[in-house]
């Protein structure tokens, strides 16, 4: 299952391209979920809980940054999870790409999702977990915006793989990248 | 003395007074000391490596006593498979279940992990806390695409997904085609259906230590097979493994697999020593239970003028899923069934076996024939659309004439016989089907209702099986001391009634009546050679060796009598359990006395030549299988703004040569063709494009019930066959096999206004209001 | 396929309940365990606690007063199905609860069950939204009322509140004479339907529609009442024509697909659905109410 | 068992005696009538309320035994299909019907069929065909195809109609 979506950030790229790099600032922007350890910089382990209505889903599992592709401002996070129960599998491959867009910079964010197991076997519920995953989603841009929005800024010290990437890749962004702001 | 008493009544069923007092006595009602209830941890992905399991979570649930893995399994099953039933040299990947995945699953639903508690309930809570670190791999969800070049392989290792491949025909097929006047062809999908008998499968062991032997319970159609995969796999002298079939709550082909947990269940009631079982329910059915019918035919017919069939070409694709238990033999009776009634010139036929990431295929009622059945009567109505010529028409100028029987067709059965159809009047069954169902009227009945809006239609249906099936099942018949006539048969009802049928016949020899009969089924404790119960072949094998038995139990006790009384065997009768002289005031003695004289007892004195005991064993051998036949006419109403199908009339004429009970052949044909109407109309597994199943409750795969299923308008016809000493042939798929293909002609006729072509099946309402609306598209002109 | 492990209570008061439900974590009612049980057995629903309502006498009862009909949470859908005293005033409860399940099912289902189920197909929704019902809560702070239109949340997710019991639902009767209608599409008897719909129809005494309602189930997450079909068919006298355009106009909407079901064979279903339910609606104007 | 499983004990009538045993809370009236009570006539088919296999009597109307919890049924009148035969154990005139008209062949669903057709027929004795038809739709037979059993149906409503023992 492919879902799409897009977020417009009032932000210059290379700050929003801070905070997509910060998950302990995006994490909880996915509703029901939470973070909860820090394996290294681009290891981490966390927990979504969500409704379908009367079934009650608890998804336990770790979220890598696979890829940090400066150049094309794209982040590509595999994330592979369990429900407690045994219910279940979701094994996500995330893609975000930065771009630069008159109010600042957009962020397109391409997730396929593969689900496994009791809750996907049941056909009359099909539609409910496609709209379910979208609306996850759309729920994750909105948040993403509203707290950028609301002025809250990342804690840089709260994950180091901000620091570290975004240091070899500063340069690319603010400068002249191929898709720079000349060309926009 | 063996005028029929019994044999050609409807005589009452023996098995019915304890069942229907609730005292039968099924897998999961067996009352073990100290049982233990097991669960399976089952995969949730169609296509994965198992990297790690860990079972600490599990193991401290309350009342759990152990959680196994295939590494834990005795060392004896380390690395094997379970036996491949039915080998076959068109196989090239014959690769079977483990009895637990060891490193990769191939669908979803294969069992990796097993618990074992002290109830099932507990054993579930357990199976939710085993942690498996599944690493899915790309999955395979369709027979046609797993061909396609770039498609993901099932088993990693491989290099394609060709289960197996064959080719068959006979006459010279490109002559056929070049004297054509016409060439149709068109691409047939039937989809997946199961056989979901109301009592699911299930496995109970206990394991003897001192005898180092297993006595195991199974809900199966073949204990001989289960036999012979848990000898194999636990490398155990056959008389050490006993396999026990309480009463099966219907079987219908599936049940005649021999499945993993038939390894795992004995292996912990031997780690553990105490007795395990596991009653599989109705979400693992779906999950695990073999299913059928998934094909693609690509089929060219090459006919005259007059719609004469000069010769049939095509390929067809075979779904086997992820393992080949029962080999490549249904794609092959699929292959040999198509011709049926018909004399076609030539034919030729290419098979692809693929494998995909789903369930295990088998035989399911009608084993492969329901489709080639599909196909040929698809055809067939093809032709009589494109020469305007009567769909009965088309048919009657194709049939084997009565005369040409035995009719050597010229391919090669499933048995590796020739394929000769022993006797039946294919023209007459359709001919008195079509009178009983009013078919030459029907274009006026059909014409009234289109003038009151409403779409009525008629479809055909006509087949003929191969039944009756060797290479034998044998009867043991003895007299106990007591002077009660016991038969020991391989034979393993799953409702059939097979102890009355048997019984009658047995009882017809040997003047007993049924009361007095006692048939011991389904045990290899009992009866150590056996083949089981599918493909229709039980009266026509075990049927005909009870009667060879009692025929020679009869003449030993004629023979021990006649010493006695110092009288020709001639003068003297077998009678209400006893021995008479012919005539009044006869001297009698009765089957007890005689077993007590040859059971050892003192004071007796064999005559000469008679061996001890009253006891006689049969195995009758067919020399092939004797081909029952059939005409089906469905007349249905559709209503094309719902695309709802109500079925209005539903005739079968049937022939199975001697019919020993007439009730219980009704009641087969009548269940089958209910069976039938759900294939045609209700049924279907649907997966979905990562081979995930998504019909895995009743809700969704629709069971036919009550409202649905037409009393069926059953005329009889009998062909007696000279192929055993019954006269007999079989009954129990016949109902099944034509009636996708009869349902499926009479809507696409009750749509003939809207000119709809219908090449799959089921067809379900959705789709017949998508063709309609393709119809209609097609005729305004569009794209 | 047997559920999760849970403690068991016993309510045998409101009171009882509604305290249980206040205090219990992960709790949840059984009724009549008809839509409840199955999603349990299948572990597609685990609670730590179940507090069986069954005993509560108070929640059961069928009372009709001026123009409306109230019935109990723990009613058995059967004895809604029987009750002569609805089939007088709202003869299309009866025609609807026809189509509920089975014989079986209807014996220990409750119309509080399956409003709070609140499963896509579910009849009684249909009913309530057809008649503009409006549903009571009960909890141990007191009561709360919610108008059908802001029940549906979501998929079978109704608007209550974790520690609230549905004590009562309170459907506005039409006036003797009216037209009626329920039917569904499925093709067994007691299956999920695919679409259903339910008509009610009154006409002036110039024999033109004076008042309509009409309202899909099966198509959304919750009912759906069908306002602009209603007000395109007041003022019209009852016709095919009239019937047909509404049921055009009602399979224009953006109808629920799933793995199985397409959302334009939805539409299709509900445009001929909707002509005939209503054509059958006129028939029965002014009919006797068993009729 | 109780290593912290919550169970309780309870009592009911079951086909006209008095049973008391302890269950757990999550077991089913079914599994409770099969697995503490022994009584394996009441069978499993699917578990999600649609085989109808589970079918039994609760203070005499049909429910499924699949969908009920066994502490449910304290205190209440059950009759499975173990109680349905006369008292002198002879078959009572629907299970006669069904041997006469071949109305089982595997007999798994039978004794869910008895026990709704017992309470239907109590309820209308003069159902017609199309009556028991809808009545049967919540019971699903794999192997009869149903005619057989409305015939039986049909047939041992004439009989209890006539008044025959």
């Amino acid at each position: 299952m492919i879902i799409e979506n897009s977020i417009k950030l009032p932000l210059a790229m290379d700050e929003a391209w801070a905070i997509l790099l910060n998950i302990t600032f995006v994490a909880p922007c996915l509703p029901g979920t939470e973070l909860t350890n820090i394996i290294d910089e681009r290891t981490f382990e966390g927990a979504v809980n969500l409704k379908l209505g009367p079934v009650a889903l608890a998804f336990k599992g770790k979220a890598v940054i696979e890829e940090v592709n400066p150049e094309m401002c794209a982040v590509r996070v595999s994330a592979k999870g369990r429900e407690d129960r045994g219910r279940g599998s979701a094994n996500a491959d995330v893609r975000f790409r930065l771009s630069l867009d008159d109010q600042g910079t957009r962020v397109d964010v391409v997730t396929d999702l593969q689900l496994a197991g009791s809750i996907i076997q049941y056909a009359r519920g099909a539609s409910v977990i496609e709209r379910t995953a979208q609306f996850l989603v759309d729920q994750f841009a909105q948040r993403l915006r509203t707290r950028i929005e609301s002025g809250e800024t990342p804690d840089p010290e709260a994950i180091k793989v901000g620091s570290l990437l975004w240091q070899g890749i500063k340069s690319t962004v603010t400068g002249k990248g191929r898709n720079g702001t000349d060309d926009a | 003395m063996n005028e029929k008493v019994f044999v050609g009544q409807s005589v009452k069923r023996l098995e019915d007074p304890d069942l229907l007092r609730g005292g039968g006595q099924f897998l999961d009602d067996l009352k073990l000391p100290g049982l233990l209830e097991a669960a399976f941890v089952r995969s949730p992905f169609a296509h994965a490596r198992i990297s790690s399991i860990d079972v600490e979570e599990a193991t401290k649930v309350p009342g759990v006593v152990g959680v196994y893995s295939a590494h834990d399994l005795p060392d004896v099953m380390r690395g094997k498979r379970i036996l491949l039933q039915v080998p076959n040299p068109a196989i090239t990947n014959p690769i079977t279940q483990e009895p637990l995945a060891s490193e990769e699953v191939c669908f979803v639903g294969e069992a990796v992990c097993v618990i074992v508690a002290d109830t099932r309930h507990a054993a579930e809570d357990a199976a939710e806390r085993v942690i498996v670190d599944w690493d899915p791999m790309p999955a395979t969800g369709h027979c046609d695409s797993a061909l396609k070049p770039k498609a993901p392989v099932v088993h990693s290792g491989m290099t394609d997904n060709v289960a197996g491949r064959f080719s068959l025909g006979y006459g010279d097929i490109d002559q056929a085609f070049r004297n054509a006047h016409h060439v149709l062809r068109e691409r047939y999908e039937p989809h997946r259906g199961t056989g979901h008998p109301m009592e699911c499968r299930g496995v109970a062991a206990i394991y003897d230590a001192v005898a180092d032997a297993f006595r195991i319970w199974s809900s199966t159609q073949t204990p001989h097979n289960t036999q012979r995969g848990v000898v194999d796999m636990f490398e155990m002298p056959e008389d050490h493994v006993r396999i026990i079939t309480p009463d099966v709550g219907g079987g219908f082909g599936p049940k005649n697999q021999v499945y993993p947990e038939e390894m795992v269940i004995p292996a912990l009631a031997q780690m553990l020593g105490r007795p395990v079982k596991w009653a599989e329910d109705r979400r693992e059915h779906f999950l695990t239970t073999t299913q059928e019918r998934d094909q693609v035919w690509d089929i060219s017919v090459a006919i005259d003028d007059d719609g004469k069939i000069l010769g049939l070409k095509g390929t067809l694709i075979h779904d086997a899923g992820a393992y080949l238990p029962w080999g490549t033999i249904m794609p092959y009776i699929s292959a040999t069934t198509v011709p049926g009634p018909y004399r076609l010139g030539a034919y030729k036929i290419d098979v692809t076996v693929a494998f995909t990431n789903m369930v295990p295929t088998t035989p399911l009622r009608g084993a492969g024939r329901p489709q080639a059945v599909y196909v040929m009567e698809r055809i067939c109505d093809l032709i009589a659309r494109e020469r305007a010529i009567d769909p009965a028409e088309v048919r009657r100028r194709n049939f084997i004439p009565a005369d040409a029987m035995p009719f050597e067709m010229g391919l090669t059965y499933r048995d590796g016989a020739p394929v000769i159809y022993d006797s039946g009047d294919y023209p007459e069954a359709q001919a008195k089907a079509l009178a009983r169902a009013e078919y030459d009227s029907f274009p006026v009945r059909q014409a009234k209702a289109l003038k009151q809006g409403r779409y009525i239609g008629i479809g055909i249906g006509n087949y003929v099986e191969g039944t009756g099936l060797g290479p034998f099942e044998g009867a043991t018949i003895r007299i106990l001391t007591n002077g009660r006539v016991t038969i020991y048969t391989g034979a393993t009802p799953a409702g059939q009634a097979h102890k009355t049928t048997l019984t009658q016949i047995c009882a017809d020899q040997l003047g007993v009546g049924m009361t007095d009969v006692d048939v011991v089924v389904g045990d290899t404790g009992m009866m150590p050679r056996g083949a089981g119960t599918y493909a229709s072949r039980i009266t026509v094998n075990a049927g005909s060796s009870v009667r060879m038995a009692s025929i020679e139990v009869r003449e030993k006790l004629l023979k021990l009598a006649a010493a006695k009384f110092h009288v020709a065997e001639d003068d003297l009768e077998c009678r209400d359990g006893a021995v008479r002289i012919k005539g009044e005031q006869g001297d009698t003695i009765s089957f007890s006395d005689l077993a007590k004289m040859t059971s050892g007892m003192p004071g007796y004195v064999l005559p000469a030549g008679v061996k001890p005991d009253l006891e006689a064993s049969a195995y009758f051998t067919p020399p092939q299988a004797t081909y029952s036949n059939g005409s089906h006419v469905a007349e249905v109403e559709v209503d094309p703004e719902t695309g709802l199908v109500t079925i209005i009339k539903y005739t079968v004429v049937h022939d199975c040569g001697n019919v020993i009970n007439p009730m219980l052949v009704d009641g087969q044909i009548q269940g089958g063709v209910a069976h039938g109407i759900g294939n045609a109309l209700l049924e279907r597994m649907v997966y979905d494009v990562d081979a995930n199943p998504l019909t895995t409750t009743f809700a969704e795969y629709l069971m036919p019930t009550a409202e649905l299923i037409p009393g069926c308008d059953i005329v009889h016809m009998s062909s007696p066959t000279p192929l055993n000493p019954l006269g007999a042939k079989g009954a129990g798929e016949g109902g099944t096999i034509p009636a996708p293909a009869a349902l499926v002609a009479a809507v696409e006729n009750a749509l003939k206004p809207f000119d709809v072509r219908i090449t799959d099946c089921p067809i379900l309402p959705q789709r017949i209001v998508e063709l309609i609306a393709e119809a209609e598209l097609r005729k305004t002109g569009g794209n | 396929m047997k559920p999760a492990p849970f403690k068991y209570h016993r309510a045998e008061t409101l009171d009882d309940a509604t305290g249980m439900l206040a205090e219990l974590e992960n709790a949840r009612l059984l009724s009549g365990g008809q839509s409840l049980m199955p999603m349990m057995n299948l572990r597609y629903v685990a609670v730590d606690h179940l507090i069986d309502i069954n005993p509560v006498a108070a929640l059961a009862g069928i009372s009709i007063e001026d123009n409306h009909l109230r019935i109990g949470g723990m009613t058995r859908q059967r004895s809604v199905l029987e009750s002569d005293r609805i089939v007088a005033r709202a003869p299309i409860i009866r025609e609807a609860l026809g189509f509920v399940g089975h014989v079986q099912t209807r014996n220990r289902g409750t119309v509080g069950g399956s409003l709070a189920h609140m499963d896509p197909s579910a009849e009684l929704m249909g009913l309530a939204s057809l008649m503009d019902a409006e549903i009571s809560m009960t909890s141990r702070g007191g009561e709360r009322r919610v108008a059908i239109t802001d029940y549906p949340l979501g998929y079978m997710t109704p608007n209550i509140e974790p520690d609230e019991i549905l004590s009562e639902v309170r459907f506005d009767l039409w006036p003797d004479g009216h037209g009626w209608d329920f039917r569904e599409f499925a093709q067994r008897h007691g299956d999920f339907a695919i679409v259903g719909v339910g008509s009610l129809l009154s006409l002036d005494n110039g024999g033109r529609i004076e008042r309509a309602a009409v309202t899909l189930i099966g198509v959304d997450d919750g009912p759906i009442r069908l306002g602009d079909v209603e007000a395109a068919l007041v003022g019209e006298p009852p016709g095919e024509d009239v019937f047909q355009a509404a049921g055009n106009m009602a399979a224009k909407r953006e109808l629920m697909g799933d793995a199985l079901v397409t959302s334009a064979y939805r539409q299709k279903l509900a445009d001929v659905l909707v002509r005939r339910s209503l054509a059958r609606a006129a028939e029965r104007v002014g009919e006797a109410a068993d009729a | 068992m109780p290593d912290g499983r919550h169970t309780r004990e309870i009592t009911l009538n079951v086909n006209g005696e008095s049973r008391t045993a302890e269950v757990e809370d999550r077991f089913s009236l079914a599994d409770f009538l099969r697995k503490v009570l022994g009584l394996t006539g009441t069978h499993l088919g699917c578990e999600h309320g649609v085989c109808g296999a589970c079918t039994v009597l609760v203070d005499g109307d049909s429910v499924r035994g699949c969908l009920m919890l066994a502490v449910q049924a304290e205190g209440r009148d059950v009759i499975t299909v173990e109680g349905l035969a006369n008292a002198d154990g002879t078959l009572n005139p629907l299970q006669q019907a069904f041997m006469d008209h071949h109305g089982l062949q595997c007999g798994f669903c039978t004794p869910g069929i008895l026990t709704t057709l017992s309470a239907y027929l109590r309820d209308h004795p003069d159902a017609d065909e199309a009556a028991l038809r809808e009545a049967l739709s919540g019971n699903i037979c794999r192997c009869t195809g149903y005619e057989t059993i409305v015939r039986a149906a049909l047939s041992a409503a004439e009989n209890l109609r006539k008044g025959q023992p």
